[in-house]
């Protein structure tokens, strides 16, 4: 039997075709992509209630604590588990409602004695990809004294035309159970449920090699209690059905070797509550090892038909609230972040400053918030 | 399959609790699959749907599997045509008795895959035709096979598929197997032996059924083209990475018959063993 | 300075605002072809120009504004709980 | 702020324009390759260089997140090939905007294989490269035998198996 170092072409047709067989080459463990771990800690200060009001109760500043750990774990080449981990501490005195005090200016009343709770989420995703699509399947819990939520969800991801485009559709449901701690003098409910649907499209748009765009449409239906048990004399509708747009847009800009991102949001829903948000970003390249993220986000919102700043008492208020967030205001965040970069890891801080103050021409809700965070944390990949 | 199938793999004891039943399965499972016998195999669910307008639609394996008997028709200039089967009823072995160029004629219009409609992963047949992966599922088989025992983590072992072999590698000491080539005149007999450490070694031969009227010879290999069994070589012998390819250019060089089979042979570089019909 | 970054929201609820959504919407479903190739993909591919490039910040973030203001949504990232108060 | 709803309309009308059809290589085609080396753009490298050879031609980028595993692996099949005495070697494209994010790349992950820079993206245009990375496999005619797209370490073993096919 003699070799011939030659090559022919039927024979070359014939070896890449049976190279579409699944049985004829390895299936070969894959070396798995690295497995990445995150950190952040987060620490959330609110402002004490404006000196300008008069406050009853504790004025104990609200403050959240909160660690969050994610895993990112490759499963064969095709697949990738998530783990998310959440634990917060909460403290400090909530605002209960408000009502008309002396001279008629509206005066804050504020839970009596500090809370303090806790909250932890646990959650798991599961993306399966192939070439042009994707799959994820989510699920977790969250647990609060008072508060436990199971939730899911379902994303499928669909790239066209060379990746270009991608179509991606979601569906989230939430099983919310209530279990108010009872407290002297007020009368709660005992247990009661909250759920919620909530189901998105979207899709994305590569503009030219430098510039991207989304457009985003989700309806979301949330049933059930939605009245807050911890607010004074507050009865809302059990159904709110919620539509939101969205739209995002990337730049690079080559020259400056930066990024700018644009976010906008546009929110309404059956209360009448309206919304739109801004996001703007600009993330600053230093060489390849830092980055310098100041950003700015502005939120407007039209109260609830059933808000207002006190309760009036009369016969004809089938609902009521004086929640401060479903009343008419303004907010603006600023933001800082940096961002370093080492060879396996990278340290991230971010610092920001978030005011709301209520809309021109309205009574300004005492109990809106104005808070500073901050967050640091480090990324590190596992080769 | 058919034929007597030999498995020789060297296992750890791990590996030997596992892999012989896995890969039997595998063998099983590929046979069911592709069966003609089977009424719920892939190949009767096709062959049935025949005639009836009606397209099938095949799983990616299947899929691939008619894409490469595509590509070996168009490249043997429609020698390798896996709808070729029908002429084994006209040609009955027992009786001796050679069919009529009438009946020939009328099989050959039941053949030709080019008549099939085959948008992967539709497939779409005439009334009465059909198909046969048996020309070369038991070679893939082998591949199939020795792709799951690597897989597995073996590394020395052959496979022997009914003379349809694939080498996983040598033997413990790094021996190569000695593979032997049948004499077509003394089938118990081998003529030759070939020498693999890994690879695919395949046979086609025209001796395992015949039948001889008025002295004449006619073997079990059919021409798609003409109807009539193939003359001119008695074995043809090729070694090659896989044993799909081995398998399937041993077909066509048997079916090119001589002397342009030998050529078309000897043009892929590949090793190869060819014994002329006397 | 707050008061000049206030919003004016008569113009934010006019109708022009989600005309422009759907228009956006029904372009983008127009655009059949590509034109930008596969290997001119380097600046998309870079991690700041991703839609959320820190999630698990986002995820917090997005936390923050869903127990403290009106209106949530619009966002990938997931998580649930109260944050009633 | 309020400007960026029409000027986001503007962009897609443009977009829209200027959208064409892409080309696409078919097994058995050939188009030689001539670019500089990435490294040293005076000296020009071709695919007929290597035309007693089966060359495996790799389109990649620095920014390309698979192909921070194939380039170390193709190195370490190329150099197994060289071993078992096989007439095989890798042309690398790199196709990114800036060469020196390709030079930084090398020195991270280097390789032993030669190197080639397409600044104007002339040959994945011509080839009708799908995705990063996409690598075509040239017999020793220089006609395209053998087109794959993307990258998983699996891919390896397929690829060693289908030079040891075509170099008997």
């Amino acid at each position: 039997m003699a070799k011939k170092r030659h090559q022919n072409a039927a024979l070359l047709t014939l070896v890449t075709s049976a190279f579409s067989l699944p049985g004829i080459s390895a299936k070969a463990e894959g070396v798995p992509d690295s497995t990445s771990v995150k950190y952040r800690y987060t620490s959330y200060v609110e402002d004490n209630a404006p000196e300008r009001f008069t406050v009853e109760g504790d004025l104990g500043r609200y403050k959240i604590q909160a660690n969050q750990i994610q895993l990112v774990q490759p499963v064969g080449e095709r697949a990738s588990i998530t783990f998310d981990y959440l634990s917060e501490t909460m403290s400090g005195a909530s605002p209960w409602g408000v009502k008309q005090g002396a001279d008629n200016q509206p005066e804050l009343i504020m839970s009596g004695a500090s809370i303090k709770e806790e909250r932890q989420d646990v959650a798991v995703r599961l993306k399966v990809y192939d070439k042009e699509s994707s799959v994820s399947f989510m699920g977790g819990h969250s647990t609060e004294n008072d508060y436990k939520a199971v939730y899911g969800g379902l994303e499928n991801e669909l790239h066209f035309n060379q990746k270009n485009t991608t179509v991606k559709s979601g569906l989230k449901v939430s099983i919310d159970r209530i279990n108010p701690t009872q407290e002297e003098g007020q009368s709660r409910v005992s247990e009661e449920e909250k759920n919620s649907t909530s189901y998105s499209i979207g899709l994305a748009q590569v503009l030219n090699p430098s510039a991207i765009v989304q457009v985003g449409l989700e309806y979301a239906q949330l049933s059930g209690y939605l009245t807050d048990p911890y607010k004074l004399q507050d009865s809302r509708p059990d159904i709110r059905k919620q539509t939101i747009a969205s739209l995002g847009y990337r730049q690079f800009i080559t020259s400056t070797d930066s990024a700018f991102h644009l976010d906008y949001r546009s929110y309404t829903d059956d209360w009448k509550v309206k919304s739109h948000t801004i996001n703007v970003a600009w993330y600053q390249n230093f060489g390849s090892r830092h980055v310098i993220v100041p950003s700015i986000r502005l939120y407007s919102q039209k109260k609830a038909k059933f808000y207002g700043v006190y309760f009036e008492g009369g016969e004809a208020t089938e609902y009521f609230s004086s929640d401060y967030r479903l009343s008419s205001y303004e907010a603006m965040s600023y933001k800082l972040k940096y961002i370093k970069y080492f060879d396996t890891w990278s340290f991230t801080v971010a610092g920001e400053r978030y005011e709301s103050e209520g809309s021109s021409g309205e009574i300004e809700n005492p109990a809106l918030v104005s808070f500073t965070r901050w967050t640091v944390g480090f990324d590190i990949k596992f080769d | 399959m058919g034929s007597p199938c030999k498995l020789h793999l060297y296992l750890t004891q791990k590996q030997a609790n596992t892999v012989p039943q896995a890969a039997l399965d595998c063998v099983f499972a590929l046979e069911k699959k592709y069966s003609r016998y089977q009424s719920d195999s892939i190949t009767s669910i096709i062959n049935r749907s025949a005639g009836s307008g009606q397209c099938v639609r095949v799983d990616s394996e299947t899929a691939a599997l008619l894409d490469y008997a595509n590509d070996a028709f168009e490249q043997s200039d429609g020698l390798f045509d896996i709808t070729s089967g029908v002429l084994r009823k006209i040609w009955d072995f027992k009786s001796g008795i050679l069919p009529s160029q009438e009946t020939i004629n009328q099989t050959l219009t039941l053949i030709g895959w080019q008549k099939i409609r085959w948008h992967n992963p539709y497939i779409e047949l005439p009334e009465d035709m059909e198909l046969d992966f048996g020309g070369y599922v038991k070679e893939y088989a082998a591949d199939t096979l020795a792709t799951f025992c690597m897989d597995n983590g073996v590394t020395h072992g052959l496979i022997d598929l009914g003379g349809d072999i694939r080498v996983i590698g040598p033997h413990l000491d790094g021996k190569p197997w000695k593979i032997g080539i049948r004499n077509p005149d003394n089938p118990e007999k081998a003529l030759a032996h070939v020498e693999s450490t890994g690879g695919g070694v395949a046979t086609s031969g025209n001796y395992e059924r015949c039948m001889v009227v008025d002295g004449h010879r006619y073997g079990h290999v059919f021409n798609p083209l003409t109807g009539w069994p193939v003359q001119g070589l008695a074995s043809v012998t090729v070694q090659a990475e896989h044993c799909l390819i081995a398998g399937t250019l041993s077909t066509i060089t048997m079916l090119k018959g001589r002397p342009g089979g030998g050529e078309w042979l000897q043009d892929m570089g590949l090793p190869n063993l060819i014994i002329e019909e006397p | 300075m707050r008061c000049c970054l206030k919003i004016r929201s008569e113009y934010f609820f006019s109708i022009r605002f989600y005309g422009g959504v759907i228009i956006l919407l029904s372009l983008s479903g127009l655009t059949g072809c590509a034109s930008v190739e596969p290997w001119e993909k380097g600046m998309l591919a870079k991690p700041e120009m991703g839609w959320t490039p820190d999630p698990i910040e986002a995820a917090m973030e997005s936390h923050i504004f869903f127990s403290k203001e009106g209106s949530s949504g619009g966002n990938v990232s997931g998580g649930g709980g109260c944050g009633c108060n | 702020m309020h400007h960026t709803i029409p000027v986001c309309i503007l962009i897609l009308i443009v977009f829209i324009v200027l959208s064409a059809p892409a080309n696409s290589a078919k097994i058995g085609d050939s188009y030689p390759i001539t670019l500089p080396s990435l490294f040293d753009s005076k000296k020009n490298i071709s695919s007929n260089d290597f035309k007693e050879k089966v060359l495996y031609v790799d389109f990649w980028a620095s920014w390309c997140i698979p192909c921070r595993k194939s380039l170390p692996q193709l190195n370490e099949l190329r150099e197994r090939l060289k071993r078992n005495g096989k007439d095989f070697e890798i042309l690398a494209i790199n196709l990114d905007s800036d060469p020196n994010e390709a030079i930084a790349f090398l020195n991270k992950y280097p390789v032993d294989y030669p190197v080639v820079y397409d600044a104007e993206g002339k040959y994945p245009k011509l080839y009708g490269v799908k995705g990063m990375p996409t690598s075509y496999i040239l017999d020793l005619q220089g006609k395209i035998r053998y087109v794959h797209s993307g990258f998983r370490s699996s891919d390896i073993k397929k690829i060693e198996a289908l030079v040891h096919e075509m170099l008997p």
